[in-house]
């Protein structure tokens, strides 16, 4: 199978490692990652605004570049994940936003979402299967206490992600167990990791990442994965006394045994 | 086209006496409004509706014709709307066949607390037909009066 | 050609605001046949009723054309009306002025249009109409109440009460309903089952009524008078009739993991069990989900330690058939599942409860004996946390859009009750309005936060966070205008209630109607609250709409009067609008007699007489007016166009269609 | 002025039933003079200058547990980010300047970070 890959501005700089093990695994997995020749920064937050319509195109872009293809569209990012996903929902949901984005771009065909946005666990859980996954472990992470950590972008709004259940996600619990470690469920998983604040206010986010962090010592956790760049920087740099923390994909390598090789 | 504003649709719409008519009965209840050339006329079901009403209705000069019956699985006669919904898809083959307008002709479920989706069915099916214009093909011009 | 008379109705000025009456009556005053043409502030008043009798009279009417209100309102007293100054009440024709017409447009020229050609549609109608006698049919006298919680107790009992025989089918092993579960009652704090279980005991004992526990119907045929349903009683493995409920066969199963759903889970029983003490009938009943026996054939301990000998493994489901005049709806509610609120770590720490696990828990015969202790580690709780409007009050998207109403007093209950019994414990409730119209209902609440100290909060709870053996609430305090951060023992959520599995499925057989949230409608939401719009059908207690204890009791025994007085005829008036074929027109097909849902259509032979003195003998459909309820599906059915409805012809159609269209 | 929130929000603050849960699960209420329940309130009565000129509208992180967890989808979050939009799109309203950028920066902080900062501070 092969998807058509949005890495983000992030995964190309001070993200690198999420990118590299994720495509790694990819291949490990029997899965192709296309990278699209001419993407553009998806501007990490997601346009809120009724009224704003050039914010929304680079991801309009994308998503016409991937349904062009007819594949659909990957991101490991969970900030890339959000706005592009949401933005393909706007697209399928809100006539007049359909209009001017076509406008906007000159489209003789107005694009109206038919581009499927999936991250990268999504490709696991639902085109790979958990199952499959075990399977291909070579190298099984046994008796490791991993803590999942959500934030926000991935589940919320869940009525537009669709990606799992925003009060008590199992996506990354199962994906740990698939690998062969021991999950460990925590409720502050979902709660946010003061995100881009840090840049005005590190104590603010600090505050947040501790209330984690203490969650999830408490609960048994002996370390924690995520998926998304900007909460490992918050989880890494602010916390007093933290755990440590990795992206979810350096796990999946080092348990298909392509983690070395890869760098 | 553009829309004639001295066009007055003539609406005819069937109602079955449990479901959608009484869901008609609780728009007027809420002051719900919709258009004025809607003319209710009350069936004991929506199995009632013979197929030659609705080719009666437009042979008169009906603009317009809607059917609304209880949910399917709700039929106060437990299987009424099944029946109406089959024949209304043979009656639209033929209306297509005739060639006049699909949209003219329409069945919904409306149940007897949806005042609300009454109101707003009749609004659009209304806006439907002031689009489509004046029913010409089957009006049997010995019927009118101009 | 008929003499009509129009009558036109102000309705005060619910039409005369938007439709000039008088312009009405004076231009329908023209239309063919009609002789007499009026308007009247109140046509529905005594005064307008004796105006149409003596028009009646005075113009020798034939057909009366009465412009007002919905037929659904006044049709019946409009015939009634006719009936007595001597005109055939199925003379009478409605034109829908008020819901249809004024209610819905504001702009007078326009009503007045509409309701002009609403009027001639009707005189158009009247021409065609044809006197029409109902029929009648006998009263099967038993009633059949659905749901044996406290709703259809106090209906069984009512209707038992006025020697009519009753049976309940209840789905449970024992009859109670959810009061068993109940601890104490608002506001008087009385015990739920010392009032409850000897209300039980008197059903059991009653001779005119008949418990079916254990038991579901499984169909429904039939109309008022005359309902044919089949009861499906489930297996349960024992005799009924052999079993003394000593218990003994509960306490030497050797399945002892089986959750209690009795205590919702929070303890574990046997395989074989009896609800609990008190159940009626007290009769044992084997889970065949976790009975040994049943799944592999290996055990047989309860049979063996039997004295009485009542365990039966071969027992199969029995369908049973009985006869009805009525049919009493009481299938009750059950709180919401909680999965979509894990905000509140429901289904993350077992220290966060719903009310009724709650209930469970203080309740002397719950999993705790009655002492409130946490189900994690059995410690007593000092900081509970009550969280109200859990799943009520939302957008349709998030849960169910109304309040379930009986929340908010029995939260005051539980918190009064902890600060009594525990008088060291902190309680939080989080409220958005605290809602208690009812008799002493307030004084209640207001006893729990004066007298009791409980904190009532403004606000809502936004995150709950087991950690440390702690619950962590964060929580806005609205008046306050802070976030509160408690380190609670307990939570409790008030989850929202919504009607039984059970009552869906039950709708559909019985064509009762339902509304959105699957709550029975009532035939009229003020005036005729117990009754569904399906003639012959009741309902009682929460299936109707939320709920407390005394409204349902009232509701139930509103129902039952009702029940009683349909019972006491010995003879139901027919719908006179029933199928009518024309034997000349009719070429046997049995069209009509495969659509028809209620076999009210047979055919016949018969003898015609043909030309020349010969007679051929033709096969004729026939339809039994008291079994035909007259919905036309055979009307359409039929190829030849033998076929017709009374009072829906299709002569009176068309000409109402070429009234709207001409 | 109001209507300029309605229209970029997209938000029907009479939706609100005032539960608050929205302010029960801000994470940046501390930092906040006004709180999402009072965000959705000021905006339906007009109160939108004392709004623009609050403390701490530019802490909302989007985070949207106040949309998620609103029983009446309200989504508070969008008002915000509209009242914070009236305020950046005013000259002179940026919250965030490129020439401070240098020295909020460290070695590991991501690109990310600053991309969403200039999108929610900036015009």
């Amino acid at each position: 199978m092969t998807y058509s890959y949005f890495p983000g501005c992030t995964l190309k700089t001070k993200g690198k490692d999420l990118d590299i093990w994720g495509r790694a695994s990819a291949e490990a997995l029997g899965f192709t990652l296309e990278e699209l020749p001419d993407w553009q920064c998806c501007g990490a937050v997601y346009p809120m605004a009724r009224d704003e319509i050039a914010t929304k195109l680079s991801s309009v872009r994308a998503l016409m570049a991937a349904g062009e293809k007819g594949q659909a569209l990957v991101t490991l990012c969970s900030a890339c994940h959000h706005v592009i996903k949401r933005v393909n929902n706007d697209l399928r949901t809100d006539e007049a936003i359909r209009d001017k984005v076509a406008r906007y771009l000159k489209l003789e065909t107005p694009y109206a979402g038919e581009t499927d946005v999936l991250h990268y666990l999504e490709v696991l859980r639902d085109k790979i299967g958990f199952d499959k996954l075990k399977e291909k472990v070579v190298n099984p992470l046994t008796g490791r206490k991993i803590g999942a950590y959500y934030g926000c972008m991935l589940l919320r709004p869940a009525q537009e992600m669709g990606f799992d259940d925003p009060e008590n996600p199992t996506i990354l619990e199962d994906f740990i167990r698939a690998i062969g470690a021991e999950p460990v469920i925590y409720a502050r998983r979902n709660e946010c990791c003061g995100g881009y604040c840090t840049i005005k206010d590190k104590g603010f986010a600090t505050k947040q990442v501790d209330a984690i962090m203490d969650n999830a010592k408490a609960c048994g956790a002996e370390e924690l994965i995520t998926a998304c760049p900007l909460c490992l920087y918050n989880l890494k740099e602010n916390a007093t006394e933290g755990l440590p923390v990795a992206y979810f994909t350096e796990l999946l390598a080092e348990a298909l045994g392509v983690k070395e090789a890869a760098k | 086209m553009p829309v004639n504003e001295e066009f007055k649709p003539t609406i005819v719409a069937f109602c079955c006496n449990w479901c959608s008519y009484a869901g008609a009965d609780l728009s007027g209840t809420n002051r719900l409004q919709y258009p004025a050339n809607v003319k209710i006329i009350r069936i004991p079901c929506s199995c009632r509706l013979n197929p030659m009403f609705i080719l009666r209705a437009f042979q008169r000069g009906a603009d317009g014709v809607i059917l609304c019956g209880c949910h399917p699985g709700d039929c106060h006669y437990t299987t009424g709307n099944y029946y109406a919904r089959r024949r209304m898809t043979l009656l639209f083959s033929m209306l297509d066949f005739l060639g006049i307008e699909r949209e003219r002709t329409r069945v919904e479920w409306v149940s007897a607390a949806e005042g609300a989706k009454f109101a707003a069915t009749m609004n659009e099916f209304s806006a439907t037909i002031h689009k489509l214009g004046p029913n010409r093909r089957l009006e049997d011009l010995r019927c009118r009066k101009d | 050609m008929q003499r009509v008379g129009v009558f036109v109705c102000w309705c005060g000025s619910n039409i005369a605001a938007t439709v000039d009456v008088e312009k009405v009556a004076e231009v329908l005053a023209k239309e063919p046949g009609v002789v007499f043409s009026t308007n009247y502030q109140y046509m529905c008043s005594q005064a307008g009723q004796e105006m149409i009798q003596e028009s009646i009279r005075k113009y020798n009417l034939t057909g009366v054309v009465i412009c007002s209100c919905s037929p659904r309102m006044h049709e019946n007293t409009f015939r009634k009306t006719c009936e007595k100054a001597g005109l055939n009440p199925y003379m009478v024709e409605i034109a829908n002025i008020r819901e249809q017409c004024s209610w819905i447009h504001k702009d007078k020229d326009t009503a007045t249009e509409k309701a002009i050609i609403l009027g001639r549609a009707a005189i158009a109608k009247v021409h065609l109409n044809a006197p029409l006698t109902a029929g009648t049919s006998p009263v099967k006298k038993r009633a059949l109440v659905i749901g044996g919680g406290i709703a259809g107790i106090q209906t069984a009992l009512d209707i038992a009460d006025a020697g009519f025989d009753v049976d309940i089918v209840e789905k449970e092993p024992t009859i109670g309903g959810k009061m068993t579960q109940i601890d104490k009652t608002f506001p008087t704090l009385d015990c739920a089952a010392c009032i409850l279980t000897p209300k039980m005991v008197d059903a059991a004992q009653n001779e005119r009524i008949h418990i079916y526990s254990y038991s579901e119907v499984s169909s429904v045929r039939g109309f008022v008078g005359n309902f044919k349903v089949t009861i499906k009683k489930k297996a349960r493995f024992v005799d009924e009739t052999k079993c003394t409920g000593c218990g003994l066969c509960t306490e030497k199963c050797p399945q002892k993991k089986v959750p209690n759903l009795f205590n919702l889970g929070l303890d574990n029983r046997r395989a074989i069990y009896i609800p609990f003490a008190q159940a009626v009938p007290k009769v044992a009943t084997i889970d065949a989900d976790y009975c040994t026996m049943l799944k592999s054939g290996k055990c047989g301990v309860c049979s063996k330690v039997c004295t009485a000998g009542a365990i039966d493994y071969q027992q199969k489901d029995a369908f049973i058939e009985q006869e009805y005049g009525a049919i009493v709806v009481a299938t009750g509610f059950n709180p919401i599942k909680l999965d979509k609120y894990d905000e509140f770590a429901y289904s993350q720490s077992p220290d966060v409860v719903t009310s009724l696990e709650f209930e469970r828990l203080m309740n002397a015969a719950g999993p705790t004996g009655g002492t409130l202790l946490r189900p994690s580690d059995g410690q007593h709780p000092h900081t509970i946390v009550f969280v109200q409007c859990v799943g009520s009050r939302c957008d349709d998207s998030k849960g169910k859009p109304y309040c379930s109403k009986i929340c908010c007093m029995y939260t005051a209950k539980h918190a009064m009750l902890c600060r009594e019994k525990y008088p060291d414990t902190d309680v939080y409730v989080f409220y958005i309005d605290v809602r208690t119209p009812g008799k002493n209902f307030d004084e209640f609440y207001r006893r729990a936060v004066e007298e009791y100290g409980v904190h009532y909060v403004k606000g809502m709870v936004g995150k709950v966070v087991p950690e440390n053996g702690k619950l962590k609430v964060q929580a806005s305090d609205l008046i306050g205008n802070q976030q509160l951060h408690i380190d609670a023992d307990m939570v409790v959520l008030a989850a929202a209630i919504e009607p039984d599995k059970s009552a869906r499925p039950l709708a559909t057989m019985l064509t009762a109607s339902m509304d959105t949230n699957d709550f029975f409608t009532e035939a009229h939401p003020k005036l005729r609250p117990v009754e569904s719009p399906t003639a012959g059908i009741f309902l009682s207690g929460a299936c109707q709409g939320p709920k407390d204890i005394p409204e349902t009791v009232a509701q139930a025994s509103a129902a039952a009067a009702k029940v009683i007085g349909l019972l006491n005829k010995d003879h139901l008036i027919c719908n006179p609008c029933t199928a009518t074929p024309d034997e000349m027109m009719c070429n046997g097909c049995s069209s009509c007699e495969k659509v028809c849902p209620y076999g009210a259509i047979t055919y016949i032979d018969k003898e015609f007489r043909g030309p020349n003195r010969t007679t051929l003998i033709r096969r004729v459909a026939q339809v039994n007016p008291a079994v035909c309820q007259g919905c036309g599906a055979c009307t359409v059915a039929c190829p030849s166009g033998a076929m017709d409805l009374k009072g829906f012809s299709n002569k009176q159609i068309m000409a109402e269609v070429d009234a709207i269209c001409r | 002025m109001i209507d300029t929130i309605k229209r970029i929000s997209g938000v029907n603050p009479r939706k609100c039933m005032k539960c608050g849960k929205c302010t029960a699960s801000c994470p940046a209420f501390d930092r906040m003079q006004f709180h999402p329940h009072q965000f959705v309130d000021m905006v339906e009565n007009g109160r939108i200058d004392e709004l623009m000129n609050s403390e701490g509208i530019d802490f909302c992180l989007s985070c949207f547990a106040c949309v998620e967890r609103c029983p009446r989808n309200v989504e508070p979050a969008k008002v915000i980010e509209a009242v914070r939009l009236a305020v950046i799109r005013q000259q002179g309203g940026a919250h965030l300047t490129p020439d401070e950028i240098p020295a909020l920066l460290d070695d590991e902080l991501p690109q990310q970070a600053i991309t969403a900062a200039f999108r929610k501070y900036r015009k």
